[in-house]
């Protein structure tokens, strides 16, 4: 078994037999990880109304062409969950239910979150900022299943998410976020990118063993990776890479994620060009018979702490998903700035969202050669980022990605992790669009490069400063501030 | 402009959330201060040793993603055992899980023996000053 | 002079003797009438700060391309107004005020206003729906103006405004809404067309006097109307006629308003054609000297009750102000479904709009096919609408709108008055746009007429129902039951 | 289907809210009644008049722009006096100026005399059932 981490990380799809030994390991993790009976659980999925199952859910919407919501949410006990879950469903109209997983389950310190469990029913209220899935078990989980009447996904952050995956989805989850890159990047500091894959390709080899007796799970690579000003090529490539790694283990629904940057244009391309290029890429690799649905995230960097100001961030978020025709937005909440919102403020980022969509639901934005243009443009620095990989592992994506890392060919914007070079730097353009003032080891051509250069050249002009630190700072705390682009303060 | 005051600057416990460190440490170094960036995802341990390493004269600590009062219990006592008692002390981000009274928070913090607390979205502007006055450090780094 | 009543009504400007005449009878309406003294006035005016005057404030932002924003607001007591005002100018931002006029004022029943200010003393809260101003006299106007730092406008609803213009104008404040149509047709039931342009003829009259002494005082037709599915070529034929009859008496700044459809293509194509064809029959008839601004209202029909909804609504409508770049955007309130809200609501909308606006405020939607075929299809509607009243009248515009009305060729959905032949229907077609479902005695030629129904039956088969009364309904309570477009109930 | 039953619809006062009484008016000559539609700015006496002239089972007031509490006071008293005491009175819309408690609102109006009173934003079919319960009428609009 140990063998396995000793060769070569590789994109290929796991042997069972290699897969069922490492269960065995990963299964003792925490004593909750005895509950879980794989046949007992493709029966349980089995036995589902197919509205509440993930993938049928987004198929459904796909076809009809609406968009559906869904909020981020998880507290620390079983009984509280349900209770906000129901209340996001019944009040809030959501869609779709997440269980947001918390921090020290993220980071498999399941006693931490032992202390928190029992911290929170001393206190009365969360003590923390999700639901500790793991510590909880299979039934806790079947529990906040059976509760509500939409489908439900799990939503972390989690580098090793072997032992979560494998309780939710026992525990009758049909969705599961994240991805050895996403769900590293951003949330971790010290985890190497061969180490995150290779967990995540257990994950995806479970998803795809479900899917192999029949049972569809829905996988979604973390869009928005640090959500502060990453640019859509970048996002864009990661989602792509995860899905097909996913892909190559066996997934067959997957919903690629991206988040807000801002401007309305590039936020529609960055969309756009995610899914067409996914498919693409699917068909290429022959993935051809995978699902592949959009996830729209409203801006997710920071937010106005005033609510009526965020009430119109989650707004225009959602103005933009619908015109993006994204198959789910992920509404943010009028306490983002703040705290973990109530369920009350909750549902108000819900029915904010849903009245932006119902409004807009017949509506669309026309083609134009400025949306052409910058598809082209992201779909040209996406293509050269996924080739680079695919050059730089010799053709193996998952070794490839693993040493464009090393390169910083891939690299991402304000990571914590050290895996990311770091040498990236994104900086908004004259009209709010994200361009790179700094592409670090990006292999973006002369022209790509030429192209970021003038239109963020332009905005130095109009400010008359010159592009540099100040000025992605200013960025950075712009929409929290009230603006889109970080303009001098006087 | 004299000696370069140090402090330590980081983000406790299983926290990831590096964009407001990355600031702070920037404009921290801009008012003059020598800062030894911790990062994210620090233990109380290496907030004390890097002070005690570095001869800091302040831990300013950031806590965003709702955990702060699990993870900074016993910092100020695991600082007085280490011989650094009367270090100042810091911290500041979305200090407890959900939207509740600052001046509750605020409590909470200071009987934990934190010398200053600050509120969600504080800019760093808004903070110096009163570090550089408890540092008993000038406009530019220099001391007294 | 009462001959003048006699004669034909006609659109020249008034000889200022028989004006003055005029005013002697006008400031006898109520005994705050005797404290207006012009001359006095004019000098007021000429001493106020350039950062209070509308006029210059409109100037500036239409100079720097920005969008401003302005609340509704009026209560009956001068205390609470100033606070108010104060609280949607500090906490609200609002970059431009206004003083609601209330109901009783609106309709010169002074004396039921009187008693309104008495109940709300003893009440201690306002019991009247806005500020009675003519009742408060001009003293009480100028403490209003001077407590708060930026422009304030007038805005009521009221079909003989003459004695309210005098004393709010002498009052101090800068701006004064309505116009002998559009206060007319949506706000009373009997007063003929003839009898409310005239006494806006004399408001007009009166603002040009100010004019010509230096002092520029900005006019504002109300461009919503009824606010419930009025197509856009109706708001904006009586917007430019009633911007017509005000130049010729003398105005020289004026600002021209829209109320929000709700379909983005539509809407950004109607402000944009209200504002060329403005200036270019501005021109036609002589008064090219007129500045003219847009003015864009937020959803005017029927709101959403949950609150949540109601900023989705207010963001729609701020996005849609910022890309049709209006010089100014009337905010509502998540209270719009309840009632007069408090001044948090009421503030609330103000920052939910400029978060929206300053997000957009470096974005623009780009040319399309599609908004330059519905702005040459607004224009042509729009020009056919005022070519037959000017044929009607023989030349003459106030006497033509007289008999445009009479023979329907001019008419408003859903007004009040009986004035208004009340023979128009309209309905959205299948992407939100109001189009028109019965024509009445509109002079639209077959094209438009052929472009409107078939538009219509688009929805009809994609709904498998016949367009009729049942779906006009549906579109009616669209918006507050969260959608766009009334598909049927299931 | 029997002899109609007739009621009187209008908007009170001061008050040009014309598009709901619109509605209300379709919406009640579809559930069979007879619907004497008065308006909009329609005074106390016309209402009663209309009320009397016709043999009106029942007054549906509306107001909608916040002056309601003014223009309905007096209005159960006028009716009395013109000798229609017993006839129904119900009222709907924005009844009072601002947001306020319902069950406040409710009772200013019940103690002006209204037999039912209705929140903002009621839709016609939340209302008309009661209605016919009260006039003694069914479904279609017959007599029982
Ligand atoms: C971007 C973001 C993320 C990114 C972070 C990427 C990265 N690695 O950096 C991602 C998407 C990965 C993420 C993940 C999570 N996040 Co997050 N995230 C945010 C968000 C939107 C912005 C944070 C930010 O970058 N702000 C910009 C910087 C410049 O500001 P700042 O961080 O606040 O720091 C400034 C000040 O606070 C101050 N300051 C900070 N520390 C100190 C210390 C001192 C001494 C002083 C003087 C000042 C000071 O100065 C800084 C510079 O100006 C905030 C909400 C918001 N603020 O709008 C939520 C938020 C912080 N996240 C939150 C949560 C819960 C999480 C997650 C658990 C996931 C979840 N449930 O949604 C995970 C946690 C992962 C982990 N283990 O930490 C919550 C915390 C809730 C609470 N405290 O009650 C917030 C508040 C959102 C919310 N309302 O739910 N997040
Ligand atoms: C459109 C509108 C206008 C248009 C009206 C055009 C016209 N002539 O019809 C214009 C722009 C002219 C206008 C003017 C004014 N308006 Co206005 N208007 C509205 C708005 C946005 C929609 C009204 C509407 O048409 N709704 C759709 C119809 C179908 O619903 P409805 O009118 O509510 O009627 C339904 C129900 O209430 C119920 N119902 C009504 N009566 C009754 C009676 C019974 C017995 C029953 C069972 C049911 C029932 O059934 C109806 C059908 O479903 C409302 C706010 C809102 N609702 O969103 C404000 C609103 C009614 N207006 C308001 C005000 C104050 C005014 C003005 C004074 C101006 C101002 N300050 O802004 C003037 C008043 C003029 C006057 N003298 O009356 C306030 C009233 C405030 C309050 N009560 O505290 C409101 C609530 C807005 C607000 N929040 O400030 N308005």
């Amino acid at each position: 078994m140990k063998g396995c981490f000793l060769v070569h990380l590789r994109n290929m799809k796991w042997d069972l037999d290699e897969f069922s030994a490492m269960r065995k390991e990963v299964l003792l993790g925490w004593p909750t990880g005895a509950e879980v009976e794989i046949q007992e659980a493709l029966g349980y999925h089995k036995n589902m109304p197919e509205t509440k199952i993930f993938s049928d859910r987004l198929a459904k919407a796909e076809e009809s062409g609406v968009t559906l919501t869904q909020p981020r949410a998880g507290v620390a006990l079983v009984t509280e969950l349900i209770e906000l879950l129901r209340y996001l469903q019944d009040v809030g109209g959501a869609d779709l239910l997440p269980t947001t997983i918390d921090s020290y389950t993220r980071l498999n310190r399941y006693k931490e979150a032992q202390t928190g469990i029992e911290e929170s029913r001393t206190h009365g209220r969360s003590m923390l900022n999700g639901f500790p899935a793991v510590n909880h078990g299979l039934a806790a989980c079947r529990r906040v299943v059976e509760a509500v009447d939409v489908p439900v996904q799990v939503r972390h952050g989690t580098p090793d998410a072997r032992l979560l995956a494998e309780i939710t989805l026992a525990g009758g989850f049909t969705a599961f976020e994240g991805g050895g890159i996403s769900y590293n990047i951003p949330y971790c500091k010290d985890v190497s990118i061969s180490r995150s894959i290779r967990d995540w390709q257990y994950v995806d080899r479970l998803v795809g063993f479900y899917a192999e007796n029949g049972v569809i799970i829905n996988r979604e690579p973390f869009g928005p990776l640090t959500g502060t000003l990453v640019p859509p090529s970048i996002s864009n490539a990661i989602a792509i890479i995860e899905g097909l790694l996913a892909a190559e283990q066996g997934v067959r629904n997957i919903s690629l994620g991206y988040g807000q940057c801002g401007n309305l244009i590039q936020d529609i391309a960055a969309l756009r060009s995610l899914k067409e290029l996914a498919k693409e890429y699917n068909i290429r690799f022959g993935y051809g018979n995978v699902a592949i649905t959009t996830v729209f995230h409203q801006w997710m960097g920071g937010f106005p702490q005033d609510e009526s100001k965020a009430y119109g961030v989650i707004s225009w978020g959602a103005v933009t998903a619908v015109l993006a025709k994204a198959t789910k937005v992920i509404a943010k909440t009028p306490h983002e700035a703040v705290g973990i919102p109530t369920k009350e403020a909750n549902a108000s980022g819900i029915l904010t969202t849903r009245q932006i969509l119902n409004m807009l639901r017949d509506q669309s934005l026309p083609e134009t050669k400025e949306l052409n243009e910058e598809i082209a443009i992201i779909k040209k620095e996406t293509r050269a980022l996924i080739e680079k990989a695919l050059e730089l592992g010799e053709g193996d994506l998952a070794l490839g990605t693993e040493r464009a890392f090393q390169a910083g060919t891939l690299d991402v914007p304000f990571a914590p992790s050290r895996v990311s070079a770091g040498k990236i730097m994104p900086v908004r353009d004259n009209y709010g669009a994200v361009r790179l003032l700094d592409f670090g080891n990006l292999p973006m051509e002369p022209d790509i490069k030429d192209y970021h250069r003038e239109k963020i050249a332009e905005r130095g002009r109009r400010e008359q400063r010159e592009p540099g630190f100040q000025m992605v700072i200013d960025d950075i705390y712009a929409i929290s501030k009230g603006m889109l682009v970080g303009r001098p303060r006087h | 402009m004299g000696h370069q005051v140090t402090v330590v600057l980081g983000v406790i416990g299983a926290d990831v959330h590096a964009v407001g460190n990355r600031i702070l440490a920037y404009a921290l170094e801009q008012a003059g201060l020598k800062v030894i960036n911790i990062g994210v995802l620090a233990s109380q341990e290496e907030f004390v040793n890097a002070a005690i390493e570095t001869g800091a004269k302040a831990i300013l600590v950031s806590s965003l993603y709702g955990h702060g009062e699990l993870d900074c219990r016993g910092l100020r006592e695991k600082a007085t055992e280490a011989g650094i008692s009367d270090i100042l002390m810091y911290v500041g981000g979305n200090l407890v899980v959900g939207k509740r009274e600052w001046h509750e928070v605020e409590e909470i913090y200071r009987k934990m023996g934190f010398d200053q607390v600050y509120p969600p979205g504080t800019m760093p502007e808004e903070a110096i000053p009163q570090l550089l006055k408890d540092l008993g450090v000038d406009g530019v780094g220099g001391m007294h």
